[in-house]
């Protein structure tokens, strides 16, 4: 821990530490080339960390909507080296916000752990989710991206109890707060006991406490906001780029389907005004 | 019993652990710790065996197969008659022990997922006798394949649950089965069919399993006062061949699984995970599976249902690796013909998993000496795969 | 045992005799010459209950039904598992019997009838197991209606010859099965599947069939110190009840033996032949039997394929005229809803033929105390079954 | 045994010893009418006993041709009442010849059995032959025939053995020798030990020997003749009828398919001349 005096990649690129929104979205879903563009328009909304989603056969922590938008992605072609690329396509663009690879751990396995965390750097990626490996299984990955300058991003769940405090101690980029048991997925209700489970987050972590799974409407958006250091908005996201599906596809219409894209996400996050 | 693993991670060597979304931490946790606390509990062990031997008619015969044996003229040929159980099939122990220890956790639902139908069969079974809800959820696909399966579940009381993510087959009845229980965790207990998933499962279903090693070690002992030259089992998950194998990891007896080749180990078409797939991670746990180069999860092929899974149970990549067991595969055309050979030989139609590990041991009983005795574990009966080889025979 | 019958002419009071042309009187004497031969000699015994036990899995468990007596809050309730036995129902032990006695008679073929196909299953198994080669009859009608079992009997081996005299069903098959025997008894033995036929088949089969009576005896002892207060066990031919009754003939033991009253005793449409048909012969025993006012034999009819026979072993028209054993019989409706009844409750799907028997139970035991105990003999799972059930419910 | 001084209806009617020619006829096939007009043919032919089938559902001791003349007759509405009444028709058109009932035993029991031995009398029925009732279960039914004068026809088979002595002393009306193991119907080769089991019927019988069981040429009537009293022609007669079955139900055909009949049945048992 003496190192700490170097700011990482993903701190430099963190622009404030409060009322994070951070939107996931799915490389090749539409296309690769939309995804690049998505992640701009994503900036342009106020996305502060933008979670580029890596598809995956078997995402056994999501949700149909996500494992659709995966489903849709293999079929372009995309995997994690593909994924890894669009990184420095989307610097060009001028995204410039920290990005955060979301992967399943078996493609990283495959990928090789030093390799791939080489890669990630050299493909300029901040931070890295394996939502399938928890701290106890961390510590290989852990020592590459480390290495390599990569944040790991932790999670806690609601039934994590006595683990809160380990987890959230070595916590990097921010923390992953599950709003409650089950997969990524839209829900009509708040957890309603999140607000005693944030406190206890915070009260451990040092770095800034983002809450997703199931957050979709503004409502809940300022209901979480309230309780913690920002939102992670996944599915909402996925289905808003898939309603746009075949206007981001296409070159020429993908630049309205773009705006119109920016404002529902706007909407979504600072309200209706 | 000295063999040391899993380690307090659930690490078989490199294989096993926990690669499960932090929500399944505490609910692993909450299973691991009852069950170390029931396995200790003379009370709970009672129950379960008293349920084997009332229930599901343990202890199973051991058969010799005395017709078999004069025809290859090798190796005295014993079968473990797992296709005697309740339900017809090892996949009884198993359930019976969770169930168990689903109700002592004060869980009164229960969720199991199944490919063919065998372990939906047994879950719902077990659940019907212990008094619990159950949902097993299957892929559309093998619904639509094994019908009568499906009505059985649903006679016994089930909910059957159709899945239509990914392939629509057992891996992804599996993935939706966590998903289900990532969110239900709370007051359902999961029932995993097999050696495989987040330790502790590939633990404790070994545990339940190794009902079959140990009565077989006794059983042989008594008929022939020693112990077995080889044993052959099949191996999907892998949890028939852990059961049999491990009361005699440590003895001098050479240990056989059996993979499924499906319709050869050099076409795409097979299910020969540790013989031909690689290192990752499936379920939750670090073993061989089936993949691309990507590392994406490819759908395996075997006539049999049972021995359809991309992955293995981890404690089989260790006992791999260390060469402890030998596995050797055999191809739907081998298997068939030995669902012929054992049929015809000694009345038993075995399941077409079973098959394999007999097509094997006929291979190279003939080979042995006739002082020489060999196991074969029959893991299930075939009547839940007469359709299947009605067609393959009439095409054929 | 001191019950005296059958007499030296194979009558059971009225019932029974030896029926047939005289052609098959020379046959009969040598296998009855051979059984009482066979039965006294010690190493013929300890060769069946070898079999028995290494083979079939036997004993086959006694299962108390926890659920089921819970939920109908009277007598408690145990299960005799003869569902359990190698190929699903009680018909392997007499089958390994017969069998068994055929190799030692020097016989190198055997044939059999069936109807649903449990017989010819069971006899096409044990035929295998022993070396022998085995015909089944089988009419053809039951051929179309069971292709499964067609092609289990022939995997296994055996030959099924299609019978097309007659009304194409089991009595047919029988007819036929006699007829060849008369022009093969040289060097085939006729491997009767019940307790009927001439003498000495009915007391043959009784006797490899009363192991059932004779373990639950047992078991009930062990675990309840007592006998119990009622037994119940379906009536087709009879096998499986006579086996379950006749160890507990001089007991203080109620014993109810349940017949198919198919669409209602008071349609054309049943096989309830005790309690609706008129003495007579059929297959070469006098019994009671449903026939016209001509003495023409009539089609039973119940949608259980087991127990639609127009006749009934004999001792048990001697057992019903004695009053030992009081016959009642259930519907097919009542019948499939007890099917589901067990299987919800207990996680066992019986056959339907045994579902009969469970249905007379659950209607008696609610009205006893919980301080009586009744025995239900399951003679089968419901496997073969399935489709016939699926069916029901579907249209129901 | 006091009364042996007189003889019964059947040895009154029984014109020979010797050559015997038994035909067995199915009652109702094609059709009743017809059954009267065939008996008289076949005493015209020269048989010397009638056999007159009643048909039965479950005729276990016969091959299929007679099974399917059973079949044939039951659709008919034939049965145990009805062929008895057929005989006093025989008598009307010249029957003389001694009739003998062939019936499975169930429908006899349905019937009553003295009710039945006193319908056969009072129908000038002369013998009564049940396949499915030896020696041993004969008991009951032999009483009520003998206190009506019925002869009670017993069979030997080529493994009786031991039996045959018991049987052949007790025989009435004749003695029926099953030719070989099996049921009813034709056989391509007589059985070739059948001279020996004939010599030892022979021995023990007081009444003519006839063999039966698979006689349908007119060299196995020779053959079988030479080593025994006669003949028992069954399923061959069926077959022959059988040929003429619409010109047999037809009134106005029926005449000239008797004659062919009788001519086919001569040739039968008198060879081509
Ligand atoms: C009869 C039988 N054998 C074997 C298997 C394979 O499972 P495992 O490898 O866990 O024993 C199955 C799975 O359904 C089965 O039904
Ligand atoms: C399961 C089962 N139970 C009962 C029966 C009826 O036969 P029995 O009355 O001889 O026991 C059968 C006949 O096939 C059967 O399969």
């Amino acid at each position: 821990m003496t190192q700490m005096v170097e700011q990482t990649r993903f701190q430099k690129r963190l622009k404030r530490e409060k009322n994070l929104f951070i939107p996931f979205i799915m490389s090749g879903d539409p296309t690769p080339e939309a995804t690049v563009e998505i992640a701009y328009t994503m900036q342009q909304s106020g996305a502060d960390v933008l979670e580029l989603g890596v598809p995956y056969s078997d995402p056994l922590a999501d949700g149909p909507t996500i494992q659709e938008a995966a489903g849709r992605a293999l079929s372009q072609g995309m995997n994690l080296t593909e994924a890894m690329k669009l990184v420095p396509k989307m610097r060009e663009r001028g995204v410039t916000i920290p990005i955060v690879l979301f992967t399943y751990y078996n493609p990283v396995l495959r990928y090789g752990l030093e390799a791939f965390a080489k890669a990630m750097e050299e493909n300029d990626v901040d931070g890295l989710l394996i939502p399938d490996i928890p701290l106890e299984e961390s510590e290989e990955i852990r020592e590459f991206t480390e290495q390599y300058g990569v944040e790991l991003i932790s999670l806690v769940a609601p039934n994590s109890e006595e683990r809160i405090k380990r987890i959230a101690e070595q916590a990097k980029g921010f923390l992953y707060c599950v709003s409650s048991l089950g997969v990524t997925g839209e829900r009509k209700d708040m957890n309603p006991d999140i607000a005693s489970f944030l406190e206890k987050v915070k009260h451990y972590s040092q770095v800034p406490v983002a809450v997703g799974f199931g957050i979709s409407s503004y409502e809940q958006v300022k209901l979480v906001q309230g309780h913690s250091d920002g939102v992670i908005i996944g599915s909402k996201i996925i289905k808003l780029i898939d309603a746009h599906r075949e206007a981001l596809s296409n070159e020429t219409t993908r630049a309205g389907a773009l705006q119109e894209l920016q404002s529902e996400v706007e909407q979504l996050v600072k309200g209706n005004e | 019993m000295s063999v040391v693993y899993p380690d307090n991670r659930g690490r078989y060597g490199d294989y096993g652990g926990q690669f499960v979304p932090e929500t399944l931490m505490a609910p692993l946790k909450e299973i691991e710790d009852a069950l170390n606390e029931a396995m200790k509990d003379e009370s709970f062990q009672k129950e379960y065996r008293n349920e084997l031997e009332h229930y599901s008619g343990r202890p199973t015969a051991l058969t010799y197969a005395d017709q078999l044996t004069k025809t290859l003229g090798g190796a005295k040929i014993y079968l473990k008659r797992e296709d005697l159980n309740h339900t017809g099939a090892h996949k009884l122990n198993n359930a019976i022990g969770q169930a168990l220890l689903a109700k002592r956790m004060g869980k009164k639902k229960i969720i199991a997922e199944t490919g063919a139908g065998q372990h939906g069969v047994a879950s719902a079974t077990v659940a019907a006798k212990l008094g619990l809800e159950c949902k097993v959820f299957m892929g559309e696909k093998d619904i639509e394949r094994q019908q009568l399966n499906v009505f059985r579940m649903q006679l016994l009381g089930a909910e059957v649950i159709s899945v239509s993510s990914g392939d629509k087959t057992l891996k992804d009845a599996t993935n939706e089965a966590i998903r289900y229980w990532v969110a239900h965790c709370d007051d359902h207990y999961y029932l995993i069919g097999s050696v495989v998933g987040p330790h502790p499962y590939p633990k404790m279903v070994r545990d339940f399993q190794r009902v079959i090693g140990d009565e077989t070690k006794r059983q042989f002992k008594e008929k022939e006062g020693k112990l077995p030259d080889r044993i052959y089992a099949c191996v999907g998950g892998g949890s028939n061949a852990i059961g049999m194998f491990y009361p005699f990891l440590e003895d001098d007896v050479e240990l056989v699984g059996i993979e499924a080749a499906g319709k050869g180990i050099d076409t795409p078409d097979h299910a020969a995970t540790l013989l031909n797939g690689t290192q990752g991670i499936i379920h939750g746990s670090m073993t061989y599976l089936i993949q691309d180069d990507h590392g994406q999860i490819v759908e395996p092929y075997s006539i049999s249902a049972g021995l359809d899974y991309p992955g293995i149970g981890p404690e089989h990549a260790y006992l791999h690796s260390s060469g402890r067991v030998r596995y050797e595969s055999i191809t739907d055309a081998e298997a068939l013909e030995a669902v012929k050979t054992l049929s015809q030989a000694e009345g038993i139609i075995p399941a077409i998993e079973s098959a394999h590990a007999i097509a094997q041991a006929v291979k190279e009983a003939k080979q042995m000496d006739p002082s020489e005795t060999i196991v074969i574990n029959v893991s299930g009966r075939g009547d839940k795969d007469m359709n299947t080889i009605m067609e393959q025979f009439q095409e054929g």
